[in-house]
């Protein structure tokens, strides 16, 4: 159970409208990612459906019964903040014991689900410590942990792993991937980060602006991004766009290419250019190209090692199949 | 950060503040200890010799030593609980959207501004005045016989005095403290099903806790040698005398300088206790 | 902010919080008003609040009696004096302490702390004979220099929980740019700690043109600052309420000014690290 | 050359202020002056001269300071006054207070005894006639009748205010009328006899029944304003508050005060007190002749009638010329006839049934008597407030006292 | 010129020696990266160089002459720090300015070089904002012309990215690794991230625990890692580490297979395993196996889309020639 739609909802912070009239339906089970720049309003969007702040029109129902003026508490959602919001003076245990405490459940139960999710998570060594003495991916679990002990209909979570480093969020994401597996509950998930919306989500929610931009399973939005902005935010590196007569040349005012799907030639094809930058990882080569006419900075990435460097004269033929076409207003045209 | 080049710059550069500090406090010690160990009594003679431990015994064994010592905490302890539990308040209340709050503020901090003896004259002549305070008006206009505050309910008065004098200080740092709280961890709560009352007691006040050891410390340092307060209002009478009184009875109205002396020795000791005691949390909490 | 507070919430708060800072400045305010009556409107009952005849009898009468310029000026230098001399020699220590701290940092902080709870009364003595000793009764820079004493261990650690929120790497920075450490300290530590040292100022100005014993009792006429001033107004032969509440007026009138014009630094700075 | 002066915050010093600038202008000698409240003023001068601060030239001080400072040299001797002073024309009563072994070291700029002030109206009003004389049981009695709470009118207003120059004087100078003193010969503490115990019973019981609330901590001052403002039918207190109830600016009551003497209880002694505000040069001064003109200047009797010129007759500073009283316009004052009555019953050396070792009429001039009588008057005071029992408040006292003695190495 | 040449350096913070004696070369004009987990010394030893830690022991020689005693400030190296270190109450011009000013040096001469480095970093129009309104990476570039404008002879580096958000970092690294081509000084990298590892370095050190494991080339450790530690670090996802009878039937106690270098089918191949979590990037697809003998947690790398999900069997056959092996004490077999 778990289902949450929202109905033309808006939200103000005093004359300045954050998110326009919206409306949004999250199913029951499904792993939602709201992904958008900074400030577009995932965040707003988030405590909204939490209940944290009010909202200005539209109502919200979860599980088809209205929620709008439900306080957050009993929602039946859990959170996991950005901050993590652990409280720190009291130990892990306790932490995960609060809302158990506060909703005045029986102290063997709680120790039982204290228990289960400390071993779900990896935190039974550390229930006694505080917060403080913690790692940060130890901490972002102990949160899961807090949200999870509740059973909520849905969990909700505002960038839960930006505060980690690049080894421990990889991790972390899969952790909460398998949760979501294993739990099958709603989880909304808000994050800037394309690689953890395209790995964890079931569904995508682009957001510009408080506007969604497309909503899609994130193959569908590589495959097919409605329009420029999220064809540029969903991939890593960014799509190329190309502009002016190799566009035209190919049917649309701009066309899009992704760093993967060039063929690369030291030797031929349909544009030439020269390499800036060649990152060679081993696995992978990424390399900056300049000098490609409608395009300043291309970027190409070629499976396992090329061996070309700073300064090579290099060709690229973009594989046709897989381009995009974009009119003047930056729309999708098939 | 480390380089034996900067620790001797900082070695050299914490001197002159040690040396001082250091001179500040032994100089007047090595006097006053000194001076404990005399017969010295200015008004007959100066210097009558030494008498060794006489002036500790007798300072004690006055009948006036044990109360002015409760005295003291009663009065420290008191201030200290009605800035700080006052001070939550008012730092709540403060941090609660509202208009004005930076004239409320002002309004707030002004009793920090006011020397200690004109808030005790002020209090003890426009306010708590059997006759003319504005509080015997206030008795009598509903009804009530007026409290004589100053002979009656003396230390009471004492500590409403000096913890309005207090209470900015305590107010602001407090207020301070609560708006660094985070505020996810209170929307954490807030989800996590505690009302407000709860996420006062379980979120807000833990998290204060290290700023109300930091007000108890610095106000207990300032209230332990509170003088001009009772020097205006009470001179010593009505169980007011606290140890810094009783010493400067000793002193000055007694021109005992041996036996003041003595009581300023057995002040920087309590002092100390109390110091240490607090020091010792504070301390902590440093590093924390 | 969480939810949008209603207005409603927002009254009550509003009309609880003036009142509430009403009741804590009344006292200051009644001192102020009274000050304007004349000597049988200030003990009159029942008392009057507004309605009487506003008069300038009673500053007149303080000014007459004393030269209060002279003292506003003594206050001024002592409690000036003593906090920038404070200040001086408190920023190399809280310096060293907060950026090459040692396994006795800690200690010589609390130690420092310590000196503060001498019982004053205790060591007048000494210290009366010490001034004469050195021929500084009366004058203004005893004061000063036993007033920055008093202040110094506020002053240091003031300054050093200010510094220990400016990252070492900055101070590195420096060094790696060539600065020695007397830029060090002047280009980089004191301006970006401005506000703290700022709002320290504050604070041990104010403390110092409060303090009442030191500066009553080591005084007569040169270095007389205004506690002394008002020490001549708390009892004279009968209860002239109007014209003690002029001349209290008059001596904490500056500092009050002062300090509602610099309250946002004295807030903003005053945590003594109570915050991180 | 400039001279500092340190004086208390009276209204009679606050006054000869006002005229600094006719001594600069008389001598060209600037004044500095320091201006404290009593007790701060006390404090403040006694370090001072015991450490030989030198911090001022004149000092204000009182009888009780004059004999002890003057034995012990720290004072300059003021035998040497010019002719036109006339030195003799001082109130013998009060030259010998402030004097140590017949040397004057302190040159009276008022002096004063106290009396009973009342209200002519009250007593009428409550039928009885106050004698010239009164006993202490005559003013128990009008004081109960005078009283009358519904109109907020005591019958009694005393000092009970702790500090021996505050409530302290007045039980001491009330205690010598019922035959109790500090000290018996061998200084030992008298606190533990019934005339003490008497004293401080009548007391507490007069002004339970007519006295007003919280008198425990009522000084001069705020006696003097509810007597001002009427609330008081008698007020027992020093001469110079004479001038101030019967000042028609302040006082509501100015044509309604009649003076008596202090009261008694037949034993021979009344109870009022002796005291003089004087100006003294404590010794090692370097402006020694300036100080003395000043003081010369500030104590006689061109100064007394600048002020009377200027001020009239009845704020001049009283108590401590003859010559004084001898003015024809002087006596027309009320009360003048009256004061110079209280200071001469009061007699120092003698002010007490059974002998003592010590010299004061409401204080022993011994260096100890302020500590100790300090905090005896408090555990009075203290008793007064109901805080202890009278029997309670004079266990202490005796203990303390004795205690403090033996400290002091009298005992 | 550049050299810088560590001899048996060590350093211990009282009892606790961070770095064991230590010898280490870095050549004029290289690109080293000091890489290695948190805690491994590789600030302390970056920081040894700048000479704001004395060394215990041993001694530096810069360009050839032993800088052991000589204070930072005259080793002629700049440094950019992970904070950034922005003076915040000067403008960006007087925080580039502030070296020279120290230096001493003319005003024009200051002038000249505040607006070269200005130019080459795009900070033309900031200069007189200060740090504060400056976004994270125009605050790295801040730092960076600060180092610039001292011409020093080598720079040092410590984590300069780790601030920044995902996007920004690309930039910035392809920024500096363009600023070094132009400048070509030597610079000593520190971080803590394999890619930027990888992506920008000459010459890679791998610390652990205060010793090299490893000096070399990005493709040297990425093709020849000298034990099981550096084969963990270099590259991502992180190299599969299989053990027992899988490992021995290929020679080795331990063998090694980047997720990059398997085969993979749906119907048959040398080991079967369980889909736990599949991640469709779109360019790629990273399988997380359950199941395989030898190794709890397989991670697989396919290029493009391969539409397999959780729960899928999957069949993996390893590419032999990319195989590494490891013998019991964890050391490259060849
Ligand atoms: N309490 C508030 N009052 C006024 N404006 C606000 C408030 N909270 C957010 N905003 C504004 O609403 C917009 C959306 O903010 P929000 O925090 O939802 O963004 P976000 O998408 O979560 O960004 P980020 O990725 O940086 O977290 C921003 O422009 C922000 O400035
Ligand atoms: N001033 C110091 N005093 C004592 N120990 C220190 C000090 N500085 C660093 N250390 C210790 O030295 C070791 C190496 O620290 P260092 O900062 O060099 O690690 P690092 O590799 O830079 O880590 P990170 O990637 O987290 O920045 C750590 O164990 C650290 O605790
Ligand atoms: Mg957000
Ligand atoms: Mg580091």
């Amino acid at each position: 159970m778990g289902q949450i739609k929202l109905n033309q909802v808006s939200k103000s912070f005093g004359d300045v409208q954050v998110i326009p009239p919206l409306d949004l339906t999250i199913e029951d089970g499904e792993f939602t990612v709201f992904v958008g720049p900074s400030g577009c309003g995932k965040s707003t969007l988030l405590r909204l459906i939490a209940g944290l702040e009010d909202i200005t029109s539209g109502h919200i129902d979860i599980d088809g019964t209205d929620a709008t003026h439900v306080p957050p508490a009993k929602r039946g959602l859990a959170m996991v903040f950005q901050s993590y919001a652990l409280y720190p003076h009291m130990s892990v245990r306790k932490n995960i014991a609060f809302p158990m405490k506060m909703a005045g459940l029986p102290a063997d139960e709680q120790n039982r689900r204290i228990e289960a999710a400390a071993k779900a998570l990896n935190l039974t060594d550390y229930l006694d410590r505080r917060p403080g003495q913690l790692s940060g991916g130890q901490r972002q679990r102990v949160a899961i942990g807090r949200a999870i002990v509740r059973e909520p209909s849905a969990f909700l979570f505002d960038e839960p792993l930006s505060n980690l480093d690049a080894a421990l969020r990889v991790g972390m994401r899969l952790e909460i991937s398998e949760l979501h597996k294993r739990l099958a509950t709603t989880m909304i998930y808000v994050t800037h980060d394309q690689v953890e919306a395209m790995t964890m989500a079931d569904k995508i929610v682009v957001l510009r602006a408080g506007y969604i931009e497309q909503v899609g399973t994130p193959l569908e939005l590589y495959y097919k991004p409605r329009n420029e902005f999220v064809a540029g935010f969903i991939g890593s590196p960014k799509m190329n766009l190309i502009k002016g007569a190799e566009a035209e040349a190919r049917g649309a005012p701009t066309i899009g290419i992704r760093p993967e799907h060039f063929d690369v030639s030291t030797t031929e094809g349909a544009w030439e250019g020269t390499i800036g930058v060649a990152e060679h990882l081993g696995s992978d080569t990424f390399l900056h190209i300049h000098g490609v006419a409608g395009c300043d900075a291309m970027t190409v990435r070629v499976d396992g090692e090329l061996p070309v460097k700073h300064g090579d004269r290099i060709f690229l033929t973009p594989q046709a199949d897989k381009l995009h076409r974009f009119d003047s207003q930056g729309l999708r045209v098939e | 950060m480390a380089t034996q080049h900067s620790r001797s710059a900082a070695r050299l550069m914490m001197a002159p503040a040690v040396v001082l500090l250091l001179g500040w406090m032994l100089i007047p010690l090595t006097m006053t200890l000194y001076f404990s160990f005399k017969k010295y009594l200015p008004m007959r003679g100066g210097d009558l010799g030494w008498v060794g431990f006489d002036n500790y015994v007798r300072f004690v064994t006055s009948s006036a030593f044990w109360p002015s010592v409760m005295t003291t905490l009663i009065i420290v302890g008191g201030v200290l609980a009605i800035t700080v539990c006052l001070g939550i308040v008012l730092a709540i209340l403060l941090n609660q959207p509202m208009w004005g709050q930076g004239f409320v503020r002002i309004l707030v901090i002004a009793p920090f501004f006011v020397m200690p003896t004109v808030s005790a004259l002020v209090w003890k002549n426009m306010f708590m005045d059997p006759n003319y305070g504005l509080f015997a008006y206030l008795w009598e206009f509903f009804g009530a016989t007026p409290v004589q505050w100053m002979s009656q309910a003396s230390l009471t008065s004492i500590t409403i005095i000096v913890s309005w004098q207090w209470l900015p200080f305590a107010t602001l740092i407090l207020l301070t403290a609560i708006q660094s709280l985070d505020r996810e961890q209170l929307d954490a709560a807030e989800m996590d099903g505690a009302p407000a009352s709860k996420r006062f007691a379980y979120i807000t006040l833990p998290h204060l806790g290290r700023a109300i050891t930091v007000v108890i410390l610095i106000q207990t340092i300032f209230l332990l040698s509170i003088f001009a307060e009772i020097f205006v209002t009470t001179g010593g009478a009505f169980g007011t005398k606290t140890l810094t009184y009783l010493i400067f009875q000793r002193v000055l109205e007694s021109q005992n300088i041996g036996l003041g002396s003595a009581g300023g020795v057995y002040a920087i000791i309590l002092a100390n206790i109390v110091a240490i005691f607090l020091m010792r949390i504070v301390g902590k909490n440093l590093d924390a | 902010m969480a939810r949008a507070v209603t207005k409603q919430r927002k009254i009550v708060n509003t009309a609880i919080a003036w009142g509430i800072g009403f009741l804590i400045f009344f006292p200051i305010l009644w001192t102020i008003l009274t000050s304007f009556k004349t000597e049988a409107q200030a003990i009159a009952d029942p008392p009057i609040f507004l309605g009487f005849d506003w008069t300038l009898a009673n500053y007149e009468a303080v000014l007459e009696r004393s030269n209060y310029g002279r003292f506003l000026w003594n206050s001024i230098i002592i409690a000036g004096g003593s906090t920038v001399l404070g200040i001086l020699i408190a920023v190399p220590a809280a310096w060293s302490m907060a950026f090459v701290p040692g396994k006795r940092t800690k200690d010589i902080l609390l130690w420092m702390l310590s000196t503060k709870m001498l019982p004053a009364v205790g060591v007048l003595y000494p210290i009366y004979l010490l001034c004469i000793q050195f021929g500084v009764l009366d004058s203004k820079i005893a004061l000063v220099i036993i007033l920055m004493l008093i202040n110094l261990p506020i002053i240091v650690w003031m300054l050093y929980t200010y510094f220990r929120e400016i990252p070492g790497e900055i101070l590195e920075a420096a060094r790696m740019d060539g600065a020695g450490l007397r830029e060090e300290v002047l280009y980089v530590l004191t301006p970006m700690a401005i506000p703290g040292i700022a709002s320290t100022l504050l604070l041990n100005f104010i403390l110092a043109w409060n303090e009442a014993f030191w500066t009553l009792n080591l005084t007569a006429a040169k270095a007389a600052p205004l506690t002394a001033f008002i020490a001549s107004y708390s009892s004279p032969e009968g209860l002239f309420y109007a014209k003690l509440s002029a001349a209290s007026t008059m001596a904490i009138a500056p500092i009050l000014i002062l300090g509602w014009f610099s309250q946002k630094q004295l807030v903003s700075g005053l945590t003594f690290g109570a915050v991180k | 050359e400039t001279i500092t002066i340190a004086t208390v915050n009276n209204g009679d010093m606050i006054r000869m202020q006002g005229y600094t600038d006719k001594f600069t202008e008389e001598t060209g000698h600037e004044v500095e002056w320091v201006t404290l409240e009593e007790n701060v003023l006390r404090q403040r001068v006694t370090t001072d001269i015991s450490t030989k601060g030198g911090s001022f030239d004149i000092m204000t001080i009182g009888m009780y300071e004059t004999p002890i400072w003057g034995a012990n040299g720290w004072l300059v001797p003021l035998d040497d006054l010019s002719e036109d002073y006339d030195a003799d024309d001082i109130l013998p009563a009060m030259a010998g207070g402030l004097s140590h072994e017949g040397t004057l070291y302190a040159a009276p700029f008022y002096g004063e005894s106290s009396m009973i002030m009342y209200r002519t109206d009250l007593m009428e009003k409550a039928g009885m006639e106050m004698p010239k004389d009164p006993t202490w049981e005559f003013i128990r009695e009008a004081a109960a009748a005078m009283t009358d709470r519904e109109n907020d009118i005591n019958g009694i207003c005393l000092r009970g205010k702790a500090g021996w120059g505050e409530g302290g004087a007045l039980i001491t100078a009330m205690s010598n009328s019922f035959g109790a003193r500090w000290f018996d010969e061998d200084w030992n503490a008298q606190f533990d006899t019934e005339a003490w115990a008497n004293t401080i019973n009548f007391y507490k019981d007069l002004m339970d029944e007519s006295g007003p609330a919280g008198y425990a901590s009522n000084g001069f001052n705020e006696n003097l304003s509810m007597f001002q403002q009427g609330k008081c039918g008698m007020w027992i207190d020093a001469t110079v508050a004479a001038s101030f109830v019967t000042n028609g600016e302040d006082s509501t009551v100015a044509d309604k005060v009649g003076f008596a003497l202090a009261p008694d209880t037949g034993l021979g002694k009344r109870s009022n007190w002796l005291w003089a505000w004087a100006l003294a040069i404590p010794a090692g001064t370097q402006k020694e002749d300036a100080a003395k003109e000043f003081i010369e200047w500030a104590t006689s009797k061109d100064y007394i009638e600048l002020v009377a010129e200027n001020e009239g007759w009845a704020n001049v500073p009283p108590g401590a010329r003859k010559s004084l009283y001898e003015n024809p316009e002087y006596q027309k004052v009320p009360f003048a006839q009256m004061t110079l009555d209280s200071i001469l019953s009061a007699d120092p050396e003698n002010s007490t049934v059974d002998p003592t070792p010590y010299v004061g009429v409401q204080f022993a001039a011994i260096p100890e008597f302020a500590g100790i009588a300090t905090d005896v008057s408090q555990e009075f005071s203290a008793a007064y407030a109901g805080q202890q029992t009278v029997e309670e408040a004079l266990e202490k006292a005796q203990a303390l006292t004795n205690d403090a003695m033996e400290a002091a190495g009298y005992r």
